[in-house]
C-alpha cells in the first residue's frame, strides 16, 4: 500500500492548499470570532469549497459525491488545519454524512447525501452528554410511541449545531449508560419541536452548541438503522471521525512547525539566527521526527479506509492516530508559542489561534488517554 | 515573655483592631490594591487598611524607619506575616515598587532619592512600572536602544520599551536606557526614574493570546528626565538591571510555589479534586493515568516548595539571593504550566469555554472561564523575566561552569 | 525545620566522603565482583565503617548506639552511593534494626541491637515474594504450633542474606495475601533448620539470595511484635527504609551528574569542550535541577524522621522521595552514560556500575509507579 | 501468468526443495552466520543453506550477476523477500559486507576491484570490519590520524582505531585514513582496504558494560597495504565514508522497526505478554500506568515502521537514500532504548539478574539474563553510527535548513 501520494492527489494539495491560503487564511477565522459570527462558518466560503467538491469527497457516487475517497478528504482536511478554516467538514461530512451513508436506508440517503455534497444541507452530529468523549455512556432516551419515538436529554458540545438543518442523534432506546447495546441513531430535522440549541462560546471560536430534547417526537422513520444496534456504525462513523480530525490536527502541527522554524531562521538574539542555537535545534529535530511519523500514522489510515470491505485495522489505526497526534499537538502547540517568545503571547499574532484550537481538537472524539486505553484494548492487553 | 513573644501579642491586637473584618477573606482579582495616583479600591475597607498598615511602615516590614518603612527585624516580620496569615489578612498593598525597585534603591541609591521615592512606595502612593525589554531585543536585553542624550541637567530620552506590565495604569517608570554608544553594550546601560506624565511618553496596550492586556508598548518622544534621577553611577545600569531581574525571578518564582496548594487555578478545589469532581469520582480517581500524572506534579510541587525553602535558608547563610534563582524561577514556571495543562484535562471540554452566553452560566461557570484564561497566560510565565532558555544557560554557565560558545562567537 | 546541614552535620558529611573515597572507591564493589565474593561485603571495610559508628547511627544510646539521629545515617548512605559501596547498611541498618527497635520486646533488643552497633550481627531483612514490590501481598506462612511457630514459604531478593546471622521474616499468621491484617514479623536465628539460603548474582553485584522455609520451627519468643498486627510496624519500616535508600540514591545520581559535567569540560570535539555545546548545556542544566529537588525530598524526609514522635506525613513523605529519586536516577543514569559516548559503554570505565545499581535500587522497596500510586492514595485521590 | 507470477512460483518450488526445515526456524544469538576464513557453523544444515542460497547469489539478491550477485530487479527481489517470509527461511549469512561495504564498491570501485571483492562478500569467503572512529575522536570522525604514506607502490600504515566491530574475528578491514596532511582535515582522508592478517595488525576486545566484547580496539604499527587498494579518488574518502554512513544509519534504524515486534527482547512473548505474565494478569495488564507506557511505546513503534515504509518508497521515487534516515536511526535507537527500559519495568527484579547460579535456572532463565544484557547492549544504540546529538546536527541543519553556529565557530 502507497504511503506517497499519487499524481491526483499531490494536485489536489496543490489546490487546497492555494485555495485556503488565498481564501480562507487564518484571518478568516479571527474574522469569525470578532463578529461573533452566529453560523459558525463563512456561507459562500464553504459554497466555494463545495464547488471544489470537497463536501462530496467521500459520498458514493450513486448519492451525489465524488467518491475521491478518504485519503483526498484528508488532504483537504490537512490543508483547512493549516490555516484553521471553519467548515463543517468534521461535523456534516466526517460524521453525520458517514453515519448516514453506513447506517441510513435508501431513502434517507437519497434525501440527505446529495444535499450534502452539494452544500445545500448541513447536518450536526450530537453525541456527546458530558466533558469527556465516551461514546458508550450515551443517556438521553429515545422511547417508543404510537408514531414513533420520542426524545427526552442533553447534548453537549454539538459541532455546528447552529447551522444545522438535520441533527443525527446517538440515543438510548434500552439499557444503561455505558451499555454498547441499546444505542440507537436518529435523523431528525433540527426544527422539530422542542430541541433548544444554546450556543457555546469556545476558546478554538469554532461554532459549538450545547442542544436539549424536550419531549421531541419523531416519527418511526427518523430511526437510522435499526433500533438499539446502533454501535457497530456509530464505532465505524467516529474511528472515521477520528482520522479526518488526526489529518486536521496534522495540517495545525505542520503549519506551527514550519511557521516556527522559519521563525528561528529570521529572528535574531546576541547577534545570531537563534536558529544556530544548538538546543532549539534539537528541540526543532525531535518535532520533526515526531511529526514525521504522524503523517506516517494518518496517510496509512487514510489509504486503509479506502479499502473499503477491505479494510483492516481501522479501530486500532483510529486511536493510534488520535493518541499520537493529541500527544504532538501539544508539543509543538506549546513549542510554537515558547519558541516564537514575546509575540507568540499576543492576539494580534495567529499562533495563539492555533493553541486553542488544538486543545479543542484534543478533546474532541477521545483524548490521548481515551485512545491509549482502547488501543491497549484492542490489541489484548 | 521575650521580646518576641510580647512583639506577637501587640501584633495580634493591633491586627484584630485594625484589619477589618471584610479585609480577612482572599481579594478576588479586582479588588487587589495596586495603589497609585489612580489607585482603584473596589472595596471600600481595603483604602481603610492600607493607610492603617501605611501609617506603620508595615506595607514593608523591613524597609528602615527612616523611609517609612516597618524598621522590623527578620524575626519580627516572620511573626507579623504569621499573624496575618492566621487571621488570613490580605496583603494591603501589591505593587513592584514594593517587590523590585524599593530593595534595589535600598542598596543603590542616594539618601535623597530615597526620601523621595521609598515612602511613597510604602504607602502606595505611586506605582511603577518597569521599562527594560524593547522591541526586537527579546532575550538580549542589553541590546537595547532607548537612548538618552545629556542636554544640560536633563536627558533626552527616545526610543519604545515593550512587555511593560500595567504601563496604562502606572504613575512613574525605571528603565534601562543607553548614556554611552561607544562602549561594548553591556557598559553604556545607565538606570533612570522618571513620571509617566513628563510629556513624549504615551502608551498602547498590548491584546494577549488569553484577551487581557497587562502589558503595553510604551514610546518615548524627546521625553526630559532629570539628570538626578539617575540610580547608581552613570553607565552602571547594567549592574543594577541584574539586582533587579534577580528579584524578579524570585517573585515569579512564586508561581510554582502556590501551584502545589488547593486555592488555586480557577476551579474552586484541588487539581485533583477537580478531576474527581468532573468524573463524578467519589474516594479515588477514576481515570489512572491522569491520577498519576498529577501524583506526579504534586510531587515536584512538594519538592519544590522544599526547594525553595531550603533555598532561602541558603541565602540567609550566605547573605543575598543564591545562584538557585535561575533554577527556581524555570522550574516554578514550568510546574504552572503542567498545572493549568493539568487543569484541562481535569475538566475536559467545560475548560474549554471563552465567554459565557447565558445569564445564568449554565455553559460555562467563571471559575471554568478563568482556567482557560489563566492556561493562555501561564505559557508566558517562560518568556517574561527571562526566558526558559536564558535561564539554562545561566545555570549552565554560572552554576555548573560550562563553557560559553556564544562568547567565543562573539570574540570573533 | 531546618534544610541546610549544621556544623555536625557538615563535618560527618566531609569525614564519610574521605572514608569512602580513599578506602571504599568504586574499585571494591569492582572486585567483588570479579571476585566473585560470597559475602557481598568486605568485611573489614564494614568493620572501619562500624568503628566510626555509622552502624548505631540511629539506634537508641540504651542499646548501644549513638542517636545520632537519621540525617546523620542519611549523610552515610549518600556517601556510600557516591562511590557504591557494598554495605549491610540497608539491610541491617535501615531496615532490621528499625523494625526490632518499633517492634521488638525489650529482651530481642538487647539481644541484637548492641551487636549490630557493634558491628557483631548482620541480621537480614526477609520480605519480597514476587518480582515486584508489595509487602501486604505476603504468604510465607506462620502457623502457631504447641512450642511456638511453624513457617513455610519462600522469600526473594533477599539482601546481605548469605552473610546474615539472624532473619527478620515478615509471615502471614492469619488471612490473605493482601490483607494488611494478619502480618506477624518474626525474630530469628538464620541458622535454624529448614532454611536454604540461595544465593543470587545481580546485574549491580551487590549480595542477595531467594531464601526459602521449610517447616522451620521457631519458638514463641521469635515473633517480634503482636501477633497478626505487624503491618504498622513493617509499614514505618519500609518507610524508614524508603528514605534511607533514597538517600543512598542521591549519593549516586550526584556522583554520576557530577563526573559527568566534569567530562563535558575535559572532552573536546571539533575543537571545542563539547560542554560548550547548547544542547548538553540545557540538558545538564536541566538535571541539575531535578537534583536539587531531590536533595530537598531527601533532607526534609530524613529532618521529619528525626523528631521522633512529632514526626509528621512519613509515608508520603517517603513515597514522594522514592518516586522522585527513581524518576531522577533513571534520567541521570541513562544520560551519563549517552554523554560519555562510547567510553560510558566500557566495563573499565566506572559509570555501568551506577547504571546498574540504578535499576536495582529503582525496584527496590517499590519503583515509581507504586510510589505515586500510594502517595496518590495517602492523599486522598 | 505474468513474470513476476512465475518468477514467484519458481523461487518458491526452489526454496522448498533448498531450504533446510531447520533452516526455517528464527536463529539463535549463536547461529547466525557471519561467514569469512574461520566460519562458524553451530548448526551443520547453516553451511549448506549458505552455499545454495551463494550459488544463486541470493545472498545479495539485487547485486550484479557479473560480480556474484542474483542480478533481480527491485521486484523480485521483493518476491525472494516475502517467499522466504512465507516459510519462516533464515537470511542465509549476516555481514558488513553485504549491508555497508558492498553497496559502495558497487558504486565507488573499480571494474577489478569490484571483481576481487565483491563475489566473496556474496559467497561469506571473506568478513569485514570496519575501520572508522579513533580513540578520543568519537563524533568528530573527520578528525582521524592514522597516517597512510606513499611508499612505492604501498602505503604504509600507523595508527589505531576503536569500536571495530568483531575486528577479532574479520578477515579484512576498510579502513579511513589520513593521507595528505597540508589540507582542511575533510580533505585529506582516503577509503582504503587491507587483510587483517597484514604484518603489524593487532587486535584488542573492549569489554562492555553487558559483559560482551563485540567491539576492538585495532593498532596498526607499520603495515603495508598496496596502493591499488584504495577505493576512489585519493584524498576523497570522505566522501565514501559519509555515503557509507548513511547504510549503516538505515541498518541500525532496523533495530526499532523489529522493536515493535514480538519476537525480540529475549523474553518470549511481547513486551504486553511478558508484563502480564509477570504479574499473573489474564486479559488485561493489571498497572494501568505501565500500560499507558507501552501502549504508547507501541503505538510509536508501528507509527515507525509505517515510517520506514513511507521513507522506503519515497526513496524508491527519488532514487537513493534520503533525507530521513537520520531521523530514522535516531527514532529506532531511541525505541530500542525505549522496549529494553519497558522490559525490566514488566519483569521487575527478574530483569535484573546477572547470571545463573542454579543448575537448573530457577534463579533467573536464559531469556530473563539476556534482557538483562541486552538492556545494557541497547545504550550503546544512540552513541554507535553516528550519536544521538549528531543525527540531530544533522536533521537540523540539512533536513530544516536551520544555520551551524559550529561552523561560525570553526570559522574564527
Amino acid at each position: 500500500m502507497s504511503l506517497v501520494f499519487n499524481e491526483d492527489q499531490l494536485m489536489l494539495q496543490e489546490s487546497a492548499r492555494s485555495f485556503c491560503r488565498e481564501q480562507a487564511p487564518v484571518a478568516v477565522l479571527r474574522n469569525m470570532r470578532d463578529t461573533k459570527d452566529a453560523l459558525g462558518f463563512p456561507k459562500s466560503l464553504w459554497q466555494s469549497m463545495v464547488d471544489l467538491g470537497w463536501a462530496g469527497m467521500a459520498i458514493p457516487e450513486v448519492y451525489g459525491g465524488f467518491e475521491f475517497g478518504y485519503s483526498g478528504l484528508g488532504i483537504v482536511l490537512e490543508e483547512t488545519g493549516r490555516t484553521l478554516v471553519p467548515t463543517p467538514l468534521v461535523s456534516t461530512i466526517l460524521l453525520s454524512a458517514t453515519a448516514i451513508n453506513l447506517a441510513g436506508s435508501d431513502a434517507q440517503k437519497t434525501t440527505l447525501l446529495p444535499a450534502i455534497a452539494a452544500g445545500e444541507s448541513i447536518v450536526a452530529f450530537a453525541l456527546e452528554e458530558g466533558a469527556f468523549h465516551n461514546p458508550a455512556h450515551v443517556s438521553l432516551s429515545a422511547v417508543k410511541t404510537a408514531e414513533g419515538y420520542e426524545l427526552n436529554g442533553v447534548k453537549k458540545f454539538v459541532l455546528d449545531a447552529a447551522a444545522a438543518d438535520h441533527f443525527v442523534v446517538v440515543a438510548r432506546s434500552s439499557g444503561y449508560a455505558g451499555d454498547t447495546n441499546g444505542i440507537s441513531l436518529f435523523l431528525l430535522d433540527s426544527k422539530t419541536p422542542g430541541i433548544l440549541v444554546q450556543p457555546l462560546s469556545m476558546v478554538d471560536s469554532r461554532s459549538a452548541a450545547n442542544v436539549s430534547f424536550d419531549k421531541v417526537n419523531v416519527p418511526a422513520g427518523a430511526l437510522l438503522g435499526i433500533e438499539g444496534a446502533g454501535w457497530p456504525a456509530l464505532e465505524r462513523t467516529l474511528d472515521i471521525g477520528r482520522i479526518g480530525l488526526s489529518a486536521e490536527m496534522l495540517g495545525s502541527i505542520q503549519e506551527v512547525f514550519e511557521r516556527t522554524v522559519e521563525y528561528l531562521k529570521q529572528r535574531t538574539q546576541f547577534g545570531v539566527q537563534i536558529g544556530a542555537f544548538q538546543a532549539l535545534q534539537h528541540r526543532a529535530a525531535l518535532m520533526y521526527s515526531e511529526i514525521e511519523l504522524c503523517k506516517s500514522l494518518v496517510r496509512k489510515a487514510l489509504s486503509e479506509l479506502d479499502r473499503g470491505d477491505d479494510a483492516q485495522d481501522i479501530p486500532a489505526l483510529a486511536s493510534m492516530c488520535k493518541a499520537k497526534l493529541c500527544e504532538v499537538s501539544a508539543l509543538i502547540s506549546n513549542e510554537g508559542v515558547q519558541m516564537h517568545g514575546g509575540i507568540g503571547m499576543t492576539d494580534e499574532f495567529d499562533l495563539g489561534f492555533f493553541l486553542k484550537r488544538a486543545r479543542v481538537a484534543q478533546q474532541m472524539l477521545g483524548d490521548v488517554l481515551f485512545h491509549r486505553d482502547r488501543y491497549a484494548s484492542l490489541r489484548g492487553f | 515573655m521575650t521580646d518576641l513573644d510580647s512583639f506577637r501579642e501587640d501584633t495580634r491586637a493591633w491586627l484584630e483592631e485594625n484589619c477589618p473584618a471584610s479585609m480577612r477573606t482572599p481579594a478576588a482579582e479586582d479588588e487587589v490594591v495596586w495603589g497609585g495616583r489612580n489607585a482603584v479600591y473596589k472595596h471600600p475597607d481595603s483604602r481603610i487598611w492600607l493607610d492603617r498598615m501605611a501609617a506603620k511602615g508595615w506595607t514593608c516590614p523591613t524597609w528602615p524607619a527612616e523611609y517609612g518603612g516597618g524598621g522590623l527585624d527578620k524575626a519580627q516580620s516572620l511573626i507579623l506575616a504569621e499573624e496575618m496569615q492566621r487571621i488570613g489578612a490580605r496583603p494591603p498593598l501589591m505593587s513592584f515598587g514594593i517587590s523590585m525597585l524599593g530593595p534595589v534603591l535600598l542598596e543603590m541609591a542616594t539618601h535623597e532619592q530615597k526620601l523621595e521615592h521609598i515612602p511613597k512606595i510604602v504607602r502606595g502612593e505611586i506605582r511603577w512600572c518597569q521599562g527594560y525589554s524593547e522591541p526586537g531585543a527579546g532575550s538580549d536585553l542589553a541590546g537595547l536602544g532607548t537612548k538618552a542624550i545629556l542636554d544640560g541637567d536633563h536627558y533626552l530620552i527616545n526610543g519604545s520599551k515593550i512587555w511593560t506590565s500595567y504601563a496604562d495604569k502606572a504613575d512613574w517608570i525605571f528603565c534601562l536606557v543607553r548614556t554611552d554608544f561607544e562602549v561594548p553594550k553591556h557598559s553604556g546601560i545607565s538606570f533612570i526614574l522618571f513620571d509617566m506624565q513628563t510629556p513624549g511618553v504615551s502608551t498602547k496596550p498590548i491584546k494577549l493570546i488569553s484577551g487581557n492586556s497587562v502589558f503595553c508598548e510604551t514610546f518615548f518622544d524627546d521625553v526630559r528626565v532629570p539628570a538626578r534621577n539617575v540610580i547608581g553611577s552613570l553607565n552602571d545600569g547594567w549592574t543594577i538591571a541584574k539586582r533587579l531581574l534577580q528579584h524578579e525571578r524570585t517573585m515569579i518564582s512564586g508561581f510554582g510555589l502556590s501551584s502545589g496548594r488547593n486555592s488555586r487555578g480557577g476551579l474552586g478545589g484541588s487539581l485533583e479534586q477537580t478531576a474527581m469532581t468532573y468524573r463524578g469520582d467519589t474516594d479515588k480517581l477514576s481515570d489512572p493515568v491522569l491520577r498519576d500524572q498529577i501524583a506526579q506534579f504534586k510531587i515536584d510541587s512538594e519538592a519544590f516548595a522544599f526547594t525553595s525553602q531550603r533555598s532561602a535558608q541558603e541565602a540567609k547563610l550566605s547573605k543575598g539571593p543564591n545562584a538557585t534563582s535561575s533554577m527556581l524561577k524555570n522550574y516554578g514556571c514550568e510546574l504552572n504550566k503542567r498545572r493549568f495543562e493539568l487543569l484541562l484535562q481535569a475538566a475536559g471540554t467545560q475548560a474549554l469555554g471563552w465567554e459565557s452566553l447565558t445569564a445564568d452560566a449554565s455553559d460555562f461557570a467563571p471559575e471554568e472561564l478563568s482556567v482557560a484564561r489563566e492556561w493562555l497566560r501561564s505559557k508566558g510565565n517562560s518568556i517574561e523575566g527571562g526566558t526558559y532558555e536564558v535561564q539554562l544557560n545561566v545555570i549552565a554557565k554560572r552554576v555548573l561552569g560550562l563553557p560559553d560558545m556564544t562568547t567565543m562567537l562573539v570574540k570573533q
